[in-house]
């Protein structure tokens, strides 16, 4: 099943090549289709009771160096691999009903777009070290050339610089993984990739520092965090929103969930030890974030550094180094990807109407669109986690967990939960209330728009009425990787009191 | 006499070819410059057949002869094929490659 | 006086024979008269038959360990593999040039198989290198290999880049050349014997650590890493690819790098193996120097060929790794990466061949503009080509680079291998660029469209020669993807 | 059917009516919204009175009953579940939220006829309701905060009802960041009580608390504490109290429900809910009631000076919950709650009055500007001269028992909280005071213009402007209604007015020292175990204090006459008299300016200076440096490629130069 | 005897190394070239390399520095101009060169290697003569030698390629070539 989930959007690509011009997209928005239901049988498959991975796929791939092609989900990705297609389908979909791009480049798109669909369900789904990092940095050329191709004012510039940012991370933490095999090798004397099997032979303090540090580099730099996001900007104004939605809603997750999936079961002790740094880090992201998004006029660019406070609360979450903070992690990464999604469909809609994307030239769409401005409202709500929402259980849950370890820094986050309400409903305001400025148009979401954006809004809701869905499937999971490190934390401080 | 006399003529020779090498600015001349370089080499491959006691070197040394003859030879052909393009013998000059 | 005629193993030197055969019948068949295009046909057949030939008895031998005339050669797997790599880039370069205009001049070489003979003597040399086994045939076949392609660099004797780039490379070779074997000298005087093997027994009993042999091993790494284009001994590199006619940048990069890493390898790690751990160091700091600077290098760079050029100084930092590394799996990483580098190497020359005909803009970057449009086949090439040189995944450039690292971490020079991700990262800073170019058309303006009339009369003839190529670049392309 | 079961349909009808309305907005016409958005909160109420008498059924000590409905969410040790808590005080609560709000749906049926955003105001009020009820159901914490914020939502969205004001969508924000700092609060008092506790289910942290802390323990205050951040920016208390006044944005009708029914009464009832915590934390306990009486006193003097009617009445709205709040937290949760009651009838009613006026006044709702209404409305004046009498406490009315309550039960403590007695009765001047400026202002003196076009039958008009800026409305959109609504003229505002001005006279009587005391003996089953709730003064001190409040508000109501019937013109002289003074009330102790500066601005000027030089700088400078690095290094190797023969040769002999010297170093 | 004959050899090839590059006229510095040549093959001669030593006199100095003198007088003798392109390479040039020197007689000097401190081992008769280089070239290093044979021809061919004339006028213009100059690119 992993295998057909996994390849379908890239075969789905290569047939989009294939076939002609008109009909590439439908064929892109079928094998998304096919992509989404086999996500949701495996979401439907899926025990929660059950430790360890399921539907695992093991192959041997390269031999002499240990490589497995092994895949396998288990609470913490299946959603998230639910979460990719669902939205890869939305903007598949979308873009096949805007007819984008209407040109020759149309087939080109949605091969890339597919590319990148297999390479992120690639990420989530790898159980081998190497072939993670493989899929991690295939991402990365689908994007470079969607934003290079298909973008906005200085999209050259923009993606370039995006991608060699990105790389100059995953590049370290490429050697970061083989090196991680090589000298678990000298342990065990096996060289194997495969991350179960690496959990079992664990690296020397001294090592496993400085391999944690080029993943954490890794991964910091895709979600980006504060203050190596300055590609972030850039490639925002630049990439066509459907991309964007991707890049924002799933990229910057994988770098989350990187953390949780590698950082933590294979380098608990490094872990322990650079808890406070990466929680620093991502404490400062929360601030600056919050605080950026604040002051933008860019609505693409709030939500940007939104996103960049997002993901610093996910961060923390994992770094509490608790299940309730690493849990509560893993379902604000779903919501934040749907939330965002929304948002940037919205601004899309909203473009259309008022031609800027500046917030202070924009207002009054709510009058003739209230379908869309309450659409628009519950995104947000939820994103600036309102209780009653899934958001807000998933902040809550980080925020406790951060709280009952690290209390202080959990009361300086929530100074972000307030500038996020500011923010939000800033946004919210200056685009749906006030007054329509001058030359803006304003008139009610259409039927091709409202059938993405609308399934996506439910979504939301149902999440919000049963969080628990996600909650309760991950917990298994995320107690498997926080006891890892808890178990190491036991050790050293059993050597330190033996001492 | 010590073959290490030897080796230190083979030495000075080497170094003076490759000074030379360093501020000629005639072709030909740099040219030569070689040749001094690769006489320097035979003679120290002789020398060492000698200190050895094998004749390995004498004929490495041979061989060497026939290269730099070779080397000559078609470094004198880029020469004259310069020549007729009219281009100026000096190696200053040609610098249109760079950067 | 009486005269021991060597035991000649005829199976395992047939290749060599089929080289020096074919050149010989090829230069022969450069005297059929009739018109140009039918001796092109003629030499071109016979070029790429000798070609063909050794390529097939080489494969039959392959799995073959054996010594041939009285231990000068050695035929293995290496050696093999180096050999077909330059055997088919060889073959790669020779449909390229057909309609090369250096070679079709009135004042250049006519199509008397000059041009195949000495491609394929440069092969020839590059097969005996990779199989030596002494001294004087490692240094006799890199003259063979050198002094071929000193000529072919000048060849377009219309231009006086490449004139000049000739004889920039006959110079600085040569120096080259004297260097290395002065340094050959001296292991030779040091070891007293001239063969590998000799050397080896030598180094690891009486002369480990001796200034002789090390001042030795001094000369003959400056005069070897001259050849590899190895920083800081690289400086002849961008211009003599740049000069040089585009088909032959394009197998001198590729064949010389795949002949010589391999008799680098027999040099130092089987003839100097006892003395690695003094060797080691050196050449892990000439790799991580050329690894820095070919890639800062190639920033900024307009001319296509000049940028390949700095690239392969980094390339050639990243295959030394593989020599620094002194395992098995160093090596075998290492000869991973030349044929990966082979191919992606070769589809970027192909593609540059292309446009240098087509766009009016030579070799410069501008003349990939617009090039998705036109042709997306090519462009897609240039792009794999691309992608796979700067090793994002999903290409064969990933895969060896994992090698690589693997090695380097296995060595415990794990900065080695961060040097090797560093300069990719930089790299990325230039590969993109072309492939900026290439798919995405500047804010401001559409891309010039104003092809010369020239290029558009001369399309209909190209078409049938660039079209074969095209489905060989795309070949060569998609197997680097898929590795 | 069980309470609780009556509960949830309490919870699910004003949902269902919120969401029907949402949904079917298009295809209702007229006042078919506000006739089902009425009927649902009104079924609401019944199925408050049937919780109520199910819950009667129990015995007392048993009148605390829980119900789930699934498990929100439950991993991590975190077990959250949808469950209700209904007991004496949540049924309470239920009472008055829905019973008063029946009445604002009433009565904004008719008053919010002509505008365009009839359905979606319906739809919000709805939501409102349930947003309120929610909270006062909630079983746990997180409910509560669920609650909470949806109050908060629901008064942002009501608030900022007339969007295309732009003063309005900024008090909407104000609103709803202030109150997300009240979330903030809340939750992080959760994290605290999960923390030592284990649980969030109220009754089951309550049972612990008492067998973990001990009084007064550090953590004890700080969840007190943060309890109380939620509280007061609910309840408007200083400093988070400047929400309320630009509340006033909204309609009317909006006013009215937030003040009296809904949201603001959520503080009180929160400290109210949580009195183990409070009494467990008895220093707590008594800053919150500091802060109840700063906020009552300054509310007050504010009243006196701002000219706006609605205004005025938002600030004695923040006075009177300074009472309650103050009330709760001493204990007295009887009288706070009894206050809260009596209160929710006569603010109503207060508002719907001023509405009416301001109906009248074509929008105009400056106090200056009104005069002598009482012929040309006079059911309008009627009710809101009860209204007045009731807020100004007069011997009878229901404000008249529920604020002696607490007084007295202040006084009763002694002590310390004697300050709580003595601040209550000179709050109380002031409010009486305050109470009759609105009254006499609007009721008597000369009709305005006004006033005397209403005489003639005819509602005055005037293009509708913002009244806090006086520019024009949006004419395109053209809400609010061009048509104003009078009391006098449509009944379903008549009826809900005559129904709050008959609570507003004698729902006091509820529970009168000596007399009766209906609310302690109900309210009894949550409050069972607290000793403070079991602190009654006697009868003879209540009358005493009850004389002392009821000559104190005579007092306050004869200043009022004084000075706006008898003299008019004298309150205009005492402020330019003391004008400073004036101007320091007039612009509200200048709170806004010091959140404005010591808030706002400090996080504005971070995010510019994060903007402009910390990204430009630090963040685009670590970019700018390592590209500048690598392409200096770039042009020094180029600058190197001389096309210099000679030059590449001297490279190549000095690079062997280094290799020899390297090799000779490591020979031996 | 032996020492008298190193150091005129000695001063022979050294002089003319450094006649050869410190003459300006190329033409001079062929011929100071050939003294040198003539010098070491001396110096062959006293290593016992006496096949060498002739074939240094005979390929080298004779056939070799005829085709030099050929192409000196061909291109001319130019004077070279003093400017230099790289400043300061006239004196940083002689610097590294002493370098170099310096560092390889650290080599010979401090090498432990005992046979270079001597004459060197005793040698058989005929070592170094025709017979036995002959036969070293037939037997172990075949190879080499049929490569250097294949070195000569294609330099051959090579200087052809560069230097010489088209003669064979029939591959100006061939049908089915489109004979349109198209002119240079680069």
């Amino acid at each position: 099943m992993l295998n057909v989930l996994l390849w379908t959007p890239l075969a789905a690509g290569l047939i989009a090549l294939a076939v002609p011009r008109t009909a590439s997209r439908w064929v892109a928005a079928l094998g998304a289709l096919v992509t989404l239901v086999v996500a949701i049988a495996l979401v439907a498959d899926f025990d929660p009771a059950a430790t360890g991975l399921q539907q695992v796929v093991d192959e041997s791939w390269i031999p002499d160096l240990g490589v497995r092609y092994q895949l396998g989900v288990d609470g913490i990705s299946v959603f998230l691999v639910l979460m990719t297609a669902a939205l890869w389908f939305a903007v598949t979909l979308w873009s096949a009903l805007r007819n984008e791009p209407g040109d020759g480049r149309a087939k080109l798109y949605y091969f890339l777009v597919g590319l990148a669909g297999t390479a992120a369900l690639g990420a989530f789904t790898a159980q081998d070290l190497l072939l993670f990092v493989l899929f991690f940095d295939l991402m990365l050329i689908p994007f470079f050339f969607l934003i290079g191709t298909f973008g906005g004012l200085n999209r050259v510039a923009a993606t370039t610089k995006m991608i060699v940012f990105t790389l100059v991370g995953s590049l370290l933490m490429l050697v970061g993984a083989i090196a991680t095999a090589v000298l678990a090798s000298d342990i065990s004397g096996e060289l194997t990739f495969s991350i179960p099997a690496l959990q079992q032979t664990l690296l020397s303090d001294g090592n496993q520092a400085w391999i944690f540090c080029f993943f954490a580099a890794a991964f910091l730099v895709k979600m980006p965090a504060f203050p190596i996001h300055g590609w972030m900007p850039d490639a925002y104004r630049a990439a066509p929103l459907p991309v964007l939605i991707l890049l924002s809603a799933v990229l910057s997750k994988v770098g989350a969930y990187g953390f949780l999936r590698v950082a933590l079961p294979l380098f608990p002790d490094a872990t322990i030890e650079f808890q406070e740094v990466i929680m620093v880090i991502a404490l400062a992201s929360v601030l600056y974030g919050s605080v950026m998004a604040f002051t933008q006029t860019n609505i693409r660019l709030i939500v940007g550094y939104s996103s960049i406070a997002q993901l610093g609360f996910i961060t923390l979450g994992i770094f509490s180094l608790r299940v309730d903070g690493a849990d509560g992690a893993v379902l604000q990464m779903v919501n934040h990807a749907l939330v965002v999604a929304g948002i940037f469909i919205v601004i899309a809609i909203v473009y259309a109407r008022t031609r800027t994307e500046d917030i202070r030239e924009m207002g009054g769409q709510a009058m003739r669109a209230p379908v869309l401005a309450a659409l628009f409202l519950v995104l947000a709500l939820a994103n600036l986690a309102m209780p009653g929402s899934a958001n807000f259980i998933g902040e809550f849950y980080i925020l406790n967990g951060v709280f009952q370890s690290k209390i202080a820094l959990a009361f300086i986050a929530s100074i972000g939960i307030a500038l996020a309400a500011f923010y939000s409903l800033r946004m919210y305001q200056r685009v749906m209330h006030n007054r329509l400025p001058a030359g803006a148009e304003s008139r009610e979401i259409g039927l091709r728009d409202g059938l993405v954006l609308a399934p996506l809004v439910a979504a939301i809701v149902a999440l919000a009425l049963y969080p628990g869905l996600i909650l309760d499937r991950g917990e298994t999971s995320v107690t498997e990787k926080v006891s890892a490190v808890q178990a190491a934390d036991d050790e050293q401080e059993g050597l330190i009191a033996r001492r | 006499m010590d073959v290490s006399w030897y080796l230190v003529l083979s030495a000075l020779l080497f170094a003076t070819g490759a000074c030379g090498v360093l501020i000629r600015r005639s072709p030909l001349v740099i040219l030569l410059c070689l040749e001094l370089m690769l006489n320097a080499g035979n003679l120290a491959l002789v020398a060492f057949s000698r200190s050895n006691g094998n004749e390995e070197g004498q004929v490495f040394a041979l061989v060497v002869m026939v290269v730099a003859a070779c080397e000559v030879v078609v470094g004198l052909g880029l020469i004259v094929a310069m020549f007729r393009r009219r281009i100026a013998l000096d190696v200053d000059e040609i610098r249109e490659l760079r950067g | 006086m009486d005269f021991n005629a060597p035991d000649i193993d005829y199976g395992g030197l047939s290749p060599i024979i089929a080289l020096t055969g074919g050149l010989v019948l090829t230069l022969l068949a450069g005297l059929v008269g009739g018109s140009r295009r039918r001796q092109l046909i003629v030499v071109s057949f016979f070029g790429l038959g000798t070609l063909a030939a050794a390529a097939g008895l080489l494969i039959w031998q392959w799995g073959a360990h054996a010594n041939l005339v009285a231990g000068a050669l050695r035929l293995d797997d290496l050696a093999i593999a180096s050999s077909l790599i330059a055997i088919a880039s060889a073959a790669f370069c020779i449909p390229l040039s057909w309609r090369e205009q250096a070679f079709d001049r009135p004042l250049g070489p006519s199509n008397h198989g000059e041009f195949q003979a000495l491609v394929i003597c440069s092969v020839l040399g590059m097969t005996m290198i990779a199989q030596a086994q002494n001294l004087i045939s490692f240094f006799v076949a890199l003259e063979l290999l050198s002094i071929p392609l000193y000529v072919l660099c000048g060849a377009a004797l219309r231009r006086e880049s490449s004139l000049e780039s000739g004889l920039k490379y006959l110079i600085i070779g040569s120096l080259g050349s004297a260097t290395l074997l002065y340094g050959l000298a001296f292991v030779y005087g040091a070891a007293g014997s001239t063969d590998f093997s000799g050397i080896r027994a030598a180094v690891g009993s009486t002369v480990l650590d001796d200034p002789l042999l090390m001042i030795g091993i001094a000369l003959a790494a400056t005069g070897l890493a001259f050849k590899l284009s190895i920083a800081p001994f690289h400086q002849w590199t961008p211009d003599v690819y740049q000069g040089a006619p585009t088909p032959v940048t394009a197998f001198m990069s590729v064949a010389t790098k795949a002949a010589v890493f391999c008799v680098l390898v027999r040099f130092f790690d089987v003839a100097l193996g006892p003395a690695a751990g003094d060797w080691q160091p050196a050449l892990a700091a000439l790799a991580a120097v050329s690894i820095v600077v070919g890639n800062v290098g190639a920033l900024g760079q307009n001319s296509l060929k000049r940028l390949l050029g700095y690239s392969s100084v980094a390339q050639a930092g990243y295959m030394m790794v593989g020599v620094v590394a002194f395992s098995v799996s160093g090596v075998s990483a290492l000869i991973f990466y030349i044929a990966a580098y082979a191919l992606m190497n070769l589809a970027a020359f192909a593609v540059i061949t292309i446009r240098e005909r087509e766009s009016g803009f030579g070799d410069d970057i501008r003349s990939m503009e617009g090039l998705a449009r036109e042709r997306p086949a090519v462009a897609t090439a240039m792009t794999i080509a691309m992608l796979a040189l700067a090793g994002l995944p999903g290409t064969a450039g990933f895969i060896g680079k994992l090698y690589l690292i693997e090695a380097t971490v296995e060595a415990d020079y794990t900065w080695l291998g961060v040097m090797i991700a560093v300069g990719t990262m930089i790299s990325l800073a230039y590969y993109l660029r072309v492939i900026a170019v290439i798919w995405m058309r500047p804010d401001s303006e559409r891309a010039p469209e104003a092809m010369p009339a020239i290029a558009g009369a001369s399309q209909e003839a190209d078409g049938e020669v660039t079209g074969a190529n095209c489905k060989l670049i795309l070949g060569l392309t998609f197997l680097a993807a898929a590795a | 059917m069980s309470a609780t079961t009556w509960s949830w349909l309490v919870l699910a009808l004003p949902l269902a009516g919120s969401m029907v309305i949402a949904f079917g907005r298009a295809a209702m016409p007229g006042r078919v919204p506000g006739w089902i958005g009425t009927a649902s909160i009104a079924l609401a109420f019944a199925c408050s009175i049937g919780a109520l008498l199910a819950l009667l059924d129990h015995p007392t000590d048993e009148r605390q009953l829980t119900d789930s409905l699934y498990s929100y969410a439950d991993a991590g040790g975190l077990e959250i579940q949808l469950g209700i808590l209904v007991d004496p005080l949540a049924v309470y609560m239920c009472l008055v939220v829905t019973g008063i709000s029946t009445l604002i749906h009433l009565y904004s049926l008719a008053y919010m006829d002509s505008d365009r955003g009839y359905a979606r105001f319906f739809s919000y009020l709805n939501f409102f309701v349930f947003s309120m009820l929610l909270l006062v159901l909630a079983g746990n914490f997180v409910l509560l905060i669920v609650g909470w914020a949806f109050v908060g939502f629901a008064s942002y969205a009501l608030i900022s009802f007339w969007y295309r004001r732009e003063t309005a969508t900024k008090a909407g924000m104000k609103a709803f960041v202030i109150n997300v700092v009240g979330d903030i609060g809340l939750v992080f008092a959760a994290f605290f009580v999960f923390r030592e506790l284990g649980t969030f289910d109220f009754l089951e942290s309550f049972d612990a608390a008492r067998d973990t802390f001990t009084v007064n323990e550090g953590v004890v205050i700080a969840i007190c504490l943060l309890i109380c951040v939620g509280a007061f920016a609910k309840s408007a208390q200083v400093p988070f109290h400047t929400w309320l006044p630009d509340a006033m944005e909204g309609p009317t009708p909006v006013s009215a429900l937030i003040h009296a029914a809904t949201m603001v009464t959520a503080g009180v009832y929160l400290i109210a809910r949580m009195w183990p915590f409070f009494e467990l934390g008895p220093t707590a306990a008594d800053i919150a009631a500091f802060v109840g009486l700063a906020t009552l006193l300054i509310a007050a003097t504010i009243a006196l000076a701002v000219t706006d009617l609605k205004r005025i009445i938002a600030y004695s709205t923040m006075s009177q919950i300074g009472y309650m709040i103050m009330g709760v937290a001493i204990g007295a949760y009887v009288g706070g709650l009894f206050m809260l009651l009596a209160h929710a009838f006569f603010k109503a009613l207060l508002f719907m009055a001023a509405g009416s006026v301001i109906a009248a006044m074509a929008n105009n709702q400056n106090i200056d500007r009104m005069s002598g209404f009482r012929r040309a409305m006079p059911f309008t004046s009627a009710l809101l001269l009860i209204g007045c009498l009731a807020l100004a406490a007069f011997p009878g009315t229901s404000g008249f028992f529920s604020k002696d309550e607490i007084l007295a039960f202040a006084a009763d403590r002694g002590g310390m909280y004697w300050i709580f007695a003595i601040g209550g009765y000179i709050g109380a001047v002031l409010t009486a005071f305050y109470a009759f400026r609105i009254g006499f202002r609007v009721v008597t003196g000369p009709p305005c213009e006004e006033a005397k076009e209403l005489e003639q039958g005819h509602i005055h008009h005037a293009e509708p402007t913002n009244p806090a800026t006086g520019e024009p409305e949006d004419a395109e959109v053209g809400f609010p209604g061009a048509e104003h609504h009078i009391a006098e003229r449509e009944w379903p505002m008549k009826v809900a007015m005559a129904a709050l001005g008959f609570g507003a006279l004698f729902i006091g009587l509820l529970q009168v020292p000596g007399v009766d005391h209906v609310l302690s003996t109900f309210l009894a089953g949550t409050f069972e175990e607290s000793p403070l709730f079991h602190i009654e003064p006697t009868v003879g001190d209540s009358w005493l204090g009850l004389a002392v409040g009821g000559s104190i508000s005579v007092i306050g109501v004869l200043g009022a006459y004084v000075c706006y019937v008898r003299r008019p013109g004298v309150t205009v002289r005492l402020a330019e008299r003391y004008r400073r003074l004036h101007a320091f009330l007039f612009n509200k102790w200048y709170f806004d300016e010091l959140i404005d500066a010591l808030v706002y601005r400090p996080t504005v000027a971070t995010g510019r200076f994060a903007n402009s030089v910390f990204e430009r700088y630090v963040v685009d400078g670590i970019v700018a440096g390592a590209t500048g690095l690598v392409k200096g290094a770039g042009s020094v190797v180029r600058g190197a490629q001389s096309g210099l023969v000679r030059g590449y040769a001297l490279l190549l002999v000095g690079g062997f130069a280094a290799l020899g010297i390297y090799f000779l170093v490591v020979a031996n | 005897m032996v020492e008298v004959a190193f150091f005129a050899g000695a001063i022979g090839a050294l002089g003319g190394a450094i006649a050869v590059i410190a003459l300006n006229n190329p033409f001079y510095s062929v011929l100071a070239l050939i003294v040198h040549l003539i010098s070491l093959a001396g110096l062959f001669l006293l290593l016992h390399a006496e096949f060498i030593a002739a074939a240094q006199i005979v390929v080298y100095a004779g056939a070799v520095m005829v085709l030099y003198l050929f192409v000196a007088a061909y291109v001319g003798g130019t004077e070279e101009p003093i400017a230099q392109a790289i400043p300061g390479q006239r004196f940083v040039a002689p610097l590294l060169a002493a370098a170099l020197f310096v560092e390889v007689s650290i080599a010979v000097v401090g090498t432990s290697l005992a046979s270079i401190q001597t004459e060197g081992p005793v040698i058989e008769a005929g070592f170094g003569s025709p017979g036995s280089i002959g036969r070293l070239l037939l037997e172990r290093f075949l190879v080499a030698f049929e490569a250097a044979s294949m070195l000569l021809l294609i330099a051959a061919v090579g200087a052809i390629v560069l230097a010489g004339r088209k003669g064979t006028g029939t591959s100006a213009s061939g049908p089915g070539v489109p004979d349109v100059d198209r002119g240079e690119i680069v």
